[in-house]
């Protein structure tokens, strides 16, 4: 599973991205942020304030409870600024 | 069309190219985003907007697939640069054109609006106090959510 | 600022007037209205605007003084062209640039809006069977409309 | 007095502008056009819809009740099609 981070949340874990191998129990968006959160403290403090915490599979914006596949591309950011 | 680019664009060309031998086109609309400088001491140098390669342009041609559904559109166009930017640079045009005015109005401000809350970028800017990322605000929220509402409108049935 | 002239006008630069020097401006709307070929065989050779000089000019700037009021603008553009023109040509200009995204998109709208029932120009058509006036459309009056029940707004005081 | 003809309305007339003298009792925008449509049948012709009829007094619109005074600059024009 390919994890990509932008703008603040990749300030905060201090990479751009990450291939992850979570345990099979992680089967959501939401499980995967708890896993990612207690992998150390710079996953915490970037994942702490989760409402804000944006989510995206395969390129595509989803809820925590959408599922995760090996193979997938999952994206974590913060609300866009652009335009 | 959707182009993602450092580069900037000139708007004149666009939007000539928009209606170019289309004598069907009655109406251009566009929007240009400009960097502002927002430090009260105009202190903000220059600012830099990172984005999502890949997702952003699957969003953004979502966008615009979304804008043709809703309105009678002939052309319609979304460039965004990203990289460096300084106040005043060109950040982000978006234009469309219709038979109908209110067509290609409506469009417009729907494909700014929709973007603004969509569209994988983000700003960080470089103010006196160190570099700083740009907050999302919730009156951008509430434009795009507008449109979520207004699904029917006059100009697609009459 | 307003124009009202023969001659074919340039967007781009127009629009880079607009906030040229001004970090101020977040945003330019625009709009260009263009010369359809409305014949069904295509037959629409070209068209002639007769206008009503002097108060032509008083009509568009009374315009942009009431856009002025209702909304926060850093500056807007008014050009009308008047005399022959063939089907593509761009007719008129209305631009409005703002701090702020809403103020400079409604504002813009509301000047064409506006225009297009206040401000006295006439399109005569030289169709196959032979010159004639065009007729006005009862959609520009209840878009027009909309903006005298729609006094405020929420950027204005937001 | 000076009037002035638009669009259809001055190619109904036959002339784009000319100096006026009406009676006294004209007083009013209203009772202009009614001296006007009985000067001839190409007045009576272009004056005939006059719900479509607009009219100006020194450039600015005005109703049918508005005053007209001696030295004004009245215009007469169909619906506006511009922009």
């Amino acid at each position: 599973m390919k994890l990509l981070y932008f703008a603040w949340i990749r300030s905060k874990i201090g990479i751009a991205e990450e291939e992850v191998a979570p345990p099979t129990e992680v089967t959501t968006v939401g499980a995967l942020l708890d896993w990612l959160a207690a992998r150390g403290p710079n996953y915490a403090e970037a994942l702490k304030a989760r409402a804000v915490v944006k989510t995206a599979v395969n390129q595509e914006y989803v809820d925590p409870d959408h599922p995760v596949h090996v193979g997938d591309e999952v994206a974590l950011f913060p609300p866009v600024t652009g335009g | 069309m959707i182009r993602v680019q450092q580069e900037d664009f000139d708007i004149g060309a666009e939007l000539a190219r928009l209606s170019d031998g289309d004598h069907s086109v009655g109406g251009i609309a566009s929007f240009v985003g400009l960097v502002r400088d927002m430090a009260p001491d105009g202190a903000i140098g220059s600012m830099t907007l990172e984005h999502y390669p890949g997702m952003t342009e699957k969003q953004l041609a979502a966008i615009e697939t979304e804008a043709h559904r809703r309105w009678p559109l002939q052309a319609s166009l979304i460039i965004h640069r990203y990289g460096r930017l300084t106040p005043g640079d060109r950040i982000v045009l978006v234009a469309t054109a219709s038979a109908h005015r209110q067509a290609a109005l409506e469009s417009c401000a729907f494909l700014i609006d929709w973007l603004k809350t969509k569209a994988p970028f983000w700003k960080m800017e470089d103010g006196p106090g160190g570099p700083q990322w740009v907050e999302a605000k919730t009156t951008d929220d509430a434009a795009a959510e507008r449109w979520a509402r207004s699904e029917g409108h006059t100009e697609k049935h009459g």
